[in-house]
């Protein structure tokens, strides 16, 4: 149904998309496959209408589509969920899901009469409780990606489009959104989904189309292709080993979490974590490992409880604690993690120029080499170093994010989701990189949300749920079903806190 | 604090409310002192001082003086800020049996005031107008550097020195639409520029009041030309008094608001306790020059005493 | 039963409402200070008229900069656009219309309000479109407008002060800002509330509808909130700002009305300084110049906050270069106590809260 | 051949530089109108003078308000702050120092500017201490300083224009707006630019050079790009705050120095309005309000455009009302063609880019 041919879009320098052409069908779900940058999202935001392409045509249902704003391609019955969130902070969470439709009824907004759509979409997403007049700023990131989604099932769509909404979504809510997907596929829609989860891609999609630097380099049925060769046309070589491993010994203990409390979570957590050890952790949406590596972090105030590093007590601040060798990686790299409007060295240095000083004074020379250091080192795709860092695709922004934390030096890295969005060939190299920051006998914290990485790289696991640290096993001794398990269960002694 | 409306002050005390026109000039603080001195003088009276911050802000000023009916004071002595502005207020005071003594600037017709005790700015320009002709032999070049668009007294003063140098036919004036703004700094920079574009043929200029009148001082000087540029000020200031003294300026046009602040203060109790009054008083203008700056009078109103 | 429920309910909003706070204690506070040591008419009927009038002077054009600051702009020209509204409604009652008293006078004054008002959406739409068409920062279009609204007003009035004939006023517009104590100028008889205080709820009533029940208002909240996501929801971010603009612009035209119906003579450079205090009453009633975030009961509050603290110290004759620095103390104080109520400042309720165990 | 490439890049970089482009726009604009209809007295050293020095003493101050506009913040504060310390510096040479040719007087003298200066920098440090420990917004913070200010400048001036004995002045301090033709007053002989020129110069070179080259410079841009991201790199953003505000305060307070040298009198009510000034010339410079963007060079420049406009208006004689609307059309007509070297507006390129295929 819709037929996209020699599509061409250029930012300044940068040719993003060179004539790529592919077509998705009623009833189909096409996988949009690349590396970051390749020019995906891109893509899809021509297809929205965000973005007017240079040159080429588009056809939806053998009509001439050429969206010239977001609401134009709309009305033609496209939605689309973004990568990075687009929702207002000060909307509550109904106006958001209605935002950018028209009102019934001489422009009011009869919000009791659509109360019914709204819970329906925001049941479909799986937040049945959440109270649709809360404030969607003060939603957590995952919330505010099923907010997202259930913005786009809200309007009647015939083609949805998909730009990596599980790179924040633990397993449970990924499953509940496959359903979705499959239930609006058999409906008749028409669905373009992004995802750098090859097996995601093989679970809930039937054809496939892979960009390499804004060229359409292959298209066709699933079914006839390898996840090896799927790569290989990404990449353009072949990537061996998915989850690489650098042997690391683990060595004496080194940072203690005993009883550490916030407000309110997390509660009462304790484990201990030694040199070269990479920790992982698991958890639902909300089961509160954000709120614990913050409160680790000192971004948060921990109420109650104490952290040893090599048996001394954390100090208060971020900086302090950052002097001690903590560093972290934020999970929101859109408001948090990256200064947008920053060039991508000076995000880099942010925070680091201690390194490149003296007496105050910078050494501009060496913060420009050192910078480009880490930017080979992670493969950031941008023109230069001075590029602004929202014009990078989303992939490339969170390289960033994590080389500046390389870059600290850091003693125990906190890394909070820290393959989000990272291709599967450079993903295999960032759990290199982990392996080699512990064999080095750092200490990592690794939480996230997709349970082969864990298992694959971490050597203790440890679950959350609803604030509690429940259950550190090492990695072995875990496979996926006991830790989604583990993940749903009511931890025992949740009714006393609760009252605490 | 002037105004001491204890409990259990006598009953007989009037509270009289002087409201200037502003409360951070100079002239303003005479004024507070007359008012002041014929309320220690009459014994029974308290004088409460309030106005606005600036001469411009006429909406602040009829707060003013409906927060003062809402006192309940026993009479009004006002300098308004626009002569139409005040009719309402001043009204509305009337009609609550609180008599009112306009000072300084007129207000329009309509509302039945005791009085109108004030200097004649009109006169004052022409005076202003008299001086420079002198200064400069009724012949040359000469700058009117205005104050700020809308102001009454001010406009008055440029409209009597307008009508007054156009008598001299050798006299040109070649600028008159310049506005100096309210601040030293504004005026100083106007004033550098005119000097810049007339200053090698400039006989003299005429700054019409206060805050004018110093940054022009400071310009004149700075651009080479004191007592080459004739220079007229209206309200003196130490600086201007200054450049009187060593030839930098050539006249000050002065007013008495010491007597101002007496006589309307007087006049306003005289009309409480039954007595009725002229429906003008002028209280005078005056011209100080080198020549004459040194006698007791100029002096007087040279360095008028100003409330601590 | 229902009805004290009702009471119990609007009181736990109050204190939920910070601005409203603030106010009710900086009235108990100069009540006391006033029967302690001034002439005790701080808390009476007269000066609460008197208050409300001024209130409403800055709070109608701030009902306008509200939706302009939520919307994620500013306004900086409000000041002189209002004084340009009221100089040009000035000489339509000046020159235009013909006594209040006369057969058809009502089509005439309609007529000159209509030119003068006018005026002042036409200063707020052309500020919509020049901000919407070169996408330049509002601070600087309006910064632009400003002067060049004072510069139009002084022309048009032949830089000076224009005075309206007395007799071209109709008694409603004469008595709009009245606050004396004759019962029957008021609008509802023998309830002497002024009548622009009137206006200001009635608008305000009006705002707050727009924001929360209409697709508008939720669009204006969204721009301010994120541009680039209300573009990217299909909202013409454009169009938008245009409107608000435009809107603001008629609030301007009402301030001018009630300014010019307060001084009845109009002077361009008037206003002048008033775009300050607009954004103020705004700000303390909790709007936020980073946009998406401002409410119509907090703005309201906040221009009765500036005035009250004025209106006071008044009272207390308090000489101004004191009053100068307890208004500075107190809007500093006010917000101060509002953060709190929110948890700001962090590090203070951290340490509370560390301490609390 | 060296000189002329350096010669050809700094046009280069005088072409990428938006705001120094609309200057020279301006500029010749004026000369030619000037040249047709005036005296052709604009284009001509000592009025370049006049406008350097009055440039200098608004680009002072707004050397500090670049950096805390770069930071994230504002200052309302910085015109009556201003003044409060030129009173303060009036009152100093009024009643503590003696005679300038006397014995010791440099002692007296270096104590006078000492006290003076130093409460411009307490200013700084006042508001920059209260918006980072109340964590509350700048706007209201320094609107409630803005009057606390004042008010404190009418207490120690009492209420008028303080002026110092001019014997205590000595010729250094007498001759810093200098702008005459005895050449032997200027800073370097024979070369007559005023010192307060050169002045703003030397510190906007200090400026850029801390802004690009000292890690607390990078801090400040990154505090104002992004609070969060800066926190979460461990850069203390209310130290930060601090030190911005601190720092902006030494501005004000030299720019207080320029003032008194330039009227020779202190008023503490004449700073009232001045904040707007600064703030446009920051924002003409290329400041965004809502931080991370700046330039020390663009401030230098806005200053600059905006009395350069105002004393090409006097020399034309063109009547103050039409100044106003002459300086609003060019200030956002600057700013409109600084956007369109930069691709804004964005419809405008789309629709270019779309025709040129
Ligand atoms: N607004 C912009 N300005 C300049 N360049 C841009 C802009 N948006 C995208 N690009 C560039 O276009 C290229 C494609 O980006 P795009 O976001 O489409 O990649 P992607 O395939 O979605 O990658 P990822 O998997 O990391 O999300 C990148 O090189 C990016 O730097
Ligand atoms: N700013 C906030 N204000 C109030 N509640 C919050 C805020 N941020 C998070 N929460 C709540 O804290 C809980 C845990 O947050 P969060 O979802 O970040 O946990 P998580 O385990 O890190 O999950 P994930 O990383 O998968 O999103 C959730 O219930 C969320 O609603
Ligand atoms: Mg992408
Ligand atoms: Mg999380």
């Amino acid at each position: 149904m819709l037929e996209v041919s020699g599509i061409a879009k250029r930012f300044g320098a940068t040719v993003a998309l060179d004539r790529v052409s592919l077509a998705a069908e009623r009833g189909r779900v096409l996988a949009l496959i690349g590396e970051n940058g390749a020019g995906k999202s891109t893509l899809l935001k021509v297809l929205s209408g965000a973005h007017q392409s240079d040159s080429g045509t588009m056809s939806l249902d053998g009509q001439p589509f050429l969206p010239h704003s977001p609401m134009d391609a709309r009305r033609r019955g496209v939605a689309i969920v973004y990568q990075e969130l687009t929702l207002a902070p000060d909307l509550s969470v109904e106006d958001n899901l209605l935002l950018g439709q028209p009102g019934t009824g001489m422009g009011m907004l009869f919000r009791s009469r659509q109360r019914e759509r709204i819970g329906e979409a925001l049941r479909q997403v799986g937040l049945p409780h959440l109270d649709p007049k809360a404030r969607t700023g003060d939603q957590s990131i995952a919330t505010q990606q099923l907010i997202e989604i259930a913005r786009a099932l809200a309007t009647d769509a015939r083609l949805i489009l998909f730009d990596e909404p599980t790179s924040s979504l633990p397993a449970a809510d990924v499953d509940r959104l496959f359903q979705l997907i499959d239930d609006l596929r058999r409906k008749g829609l028409a669905i373009i989904y992004i995802s750098h989860f090859l097996e995601e891609v093989r679970r809930i999609a039937d054809d496939y189309a892979v960009l390499r630097d804004g060229h359409s380099v292959g298209s066709g049925q699933l079914e006839q292709i390898s996840d090896e060769q799927i790569i290989s046309l990404m990449v353009g070589r072949d990537v061996t080993d998915l989850f690489p491993t650098v042997s690391h010994t683990i060595g004496d203990p080194r940072l203690q979490v005993r009883k550490l409390s916030g407000s309110p979570i997390p509660s009462d957590v304790s484990f201990e974590l030694r040199r070269g050890e990479i920790f992982g952790l698991a958890g639902l949406v909300g089961a509160g490992r954000t709120e614990l590596l913050r409160c680790l972090f000192g971004l948060r105030p921990a109420r109650d409880g104490t952290v040893l590093l090599e048996g001394r007590p954390l100090p208060n601040s971020v900086g302090r604690r950052k002097q001690w060798g903590l560093g972290l990686l934020s999970e929101d790299r859109k408001t948090e993690g990256l200064a947008q409007n920053l060039s991508i060295i000076e995000n880099l240095a942010m925070g680091n120029h201690g390194r490149y000083s003296r007496l105050g004074w910078l050494n501009l020379a060496a913060r420009s080499r050192d910078c480009q250091r880490w930017m080979r080192r992670v493969e950031v795709k941008a023109e230069n170093g001075q590029q602004c860092v929202d014009e990078l695709s989303g992939g490339n922004q969170q390289k960033v994010a994590f080389a500046r934390l390389l870059a600290q030096d850091a003693e125990v890295y906190l890394l909070d989701e820290p393959t989000k969005g990272i291709d599967v060939g450079t993903k295999s190299e960032i759990y290199r990189m982990m392996g080699e920051l512990a064999a080095a006998g750092k200490t990592l914290v690794f939480v996230s949300s997709y349970l082969p990485e864990l298992l694959a790289v971490c050597d203790t696991i440890g679950v959350m749920a609803r604030g509690r640290l429940t259950e550190v096993r090492p990695a072995a001794e875990w496979n996926e079903e006991d830790l989604m398990t583990a993940a749903v269960a009511t931890p025992a002694a949740s009714e006393e806190t609760e009252f605490a | 604090r002037d105004s001491n409306s204890s409990a259990d002050a006598t009953q007989s005390v009037l509270r009289i409310a002087v409201i200037p026109k502003g409360t951070s000039h100079e002239f303003w603080k005479s004024v507070h002192f007359g008012a002041q001195k014929a309320a220690k003088e009459l014994g029974n009276v308290e004088v409460i001082w309030r106005g606005p911050v600036v001469e411009s802000d006429t909406g602040s000023q009829i707060e003013v003086v409906k927060d003062m009916i809402t006192i309940g004071v026993d009479g009004i002595v006002l300098a308004p800020n626009q002569k139409g502005g005040l009719v309402d207020p001043v009204q509305e005071a009337i009609g609550e049996g609180i008599p009112v003594v306009i000072f300084d600037s007129g207000l329009d017709d309509g509302p039945e005031i005791v009085s109108y005790v004030a200097t004649d700015n009109y006169i004052g320009g022409q005076m202003a107008a008299e001086a420079m002709a002198k200064a400069i032999d009724e012949k040359g070049n000469v700058i009117l550097l205005r104050y700020i668009a809308g102001s009454e007294s001010t406009e008055q003063r440029e409209n009597g020195f307008l009508d007054r140098i156009a008598d001299y036919p050798d006299i040109t004036v070649v600028s008159s639409d310049q506005y100096a703004g309210d601040n030293a700094t504004s005026a100083k920079e106007k004033a550098d520029q005119l000097l810049q574009l007339h200053g090698d043929s400039l006989a003299g200029i005429f700054a019409v009041c206060e805050p004018n009148a110093n940054g022009t001082l400071e310009a004149i000087k700075n651009a080479g030309l004191a007592g080459k540029v004739k220079f007229i000020g209206f309200d003196p200031s130490d600086a201007l008094i200054g450049a009187l003294g060593n030839g930098h300026c050539h006249g000050i046009v002065l007013q008495d608001p010491v007597q101002m602040g007496y006589q309307s203060v007087m006049t306003i109790v005289d009309y409480i306790n039954g007595e009725s009054a002229e429906e003008f008083q002028s209280t005078g203008e005056y011209l100080a020059t080198p020549e004459n700056m040194d006698e007791e009078l100029y002096q007087r109103l040279l360095h008028p005493p100003t409330i601590e | 039963m229902n009805l004290k429920r009702r009471l119990g309910s609007i009181s736990l909003a109050l204190l939920n409402h910070g601005p409203a706070l603030a106010l009710i204690a900086i009235v108990l506070l100069f009540t006391i200070a006033d029967n302690a040591f001034g002439s005790g008419s701080f808390f009476s009927g007269r000066n609460a008229r008197v208050i409300i009038n001024s209130a409403a002077l800055v709070a109608v054009p701030a009902l306008g900069m509200t939706l302009i600051i939520i919307a994620g702009g500013i306004d900086l020209s409000a000041g002189t656009a209002l004084t340009l509204s009221g100089t040009a409604l000035a000489i339509a009652f000046r020159d235009y219309t013909i006594d209040a008293q006369a057969a058809g006078a009502g089509t005439w004054i309609a007529l000159a309000l209509l030119g003068g008002l006018g005026v002042g959406v036409l200063c707020g739409l052309l500020n919509g479109i020049i901000i919407s068409v070169t996408e330049m920062v509002p601070f600087i279009v309006t910064l632009g407008t400003m002067t060049i609204f004072l510069g139009l007003g002084q022309v048009i009035a032949d830089e000076s002060t224009v005075y309206p004939q007395t007799e071209h006023l109709p008694d409603w517009l004469r008595y709009l800002c009245y606050t004396g104590s004759n019962e029957e100028r008021y609008w509802i008889p023998f309830l002497p509330i002024p009548s622009s205080g009137l206006i200001a709820i009635l608008l305000g009533g009006l705002v707050a509808a727009l924001l929360r029940l209409t697709v508008f208002g939720r669009n204006i909240v969204a721009v301010g909130s994120s541009p680039s996501t209300a573009r990217l929801c299909g909202i013409r971010v454009g169009a938008t700002t245009v409107w608000v603009y435009a809107l603001a612009g008629i609030f301007v035209a009402v301030g001018a009305l009630l300014y010019f119906a307060n001084v009845k003579n109009g002077n361009p450079s008037d206003g002048t300084g008033k775009e300050l205090e607009i954004i103020a009453a705004v700000v303390l009633g909790g709007g936020s110049l980073s946009g998406g975030r401002g409410s119509v009961s907090g703005t309201l509050v906040g221009a009765l906050i500036i005035k009250t603290i004025s209106s006071g110290c008044t009272m207390l004759s308090i000489p101004n270069t004191y009053t100068h620095i307890i208004i500075g103390v107190i809007i500093i104080v006010a917000v101060l106590i509002d953060g709190l109520r929110n948890g700001t400042p962090a590090w203070l309720f951290n340490r509370l809260g560390r301490r609390a165990d």
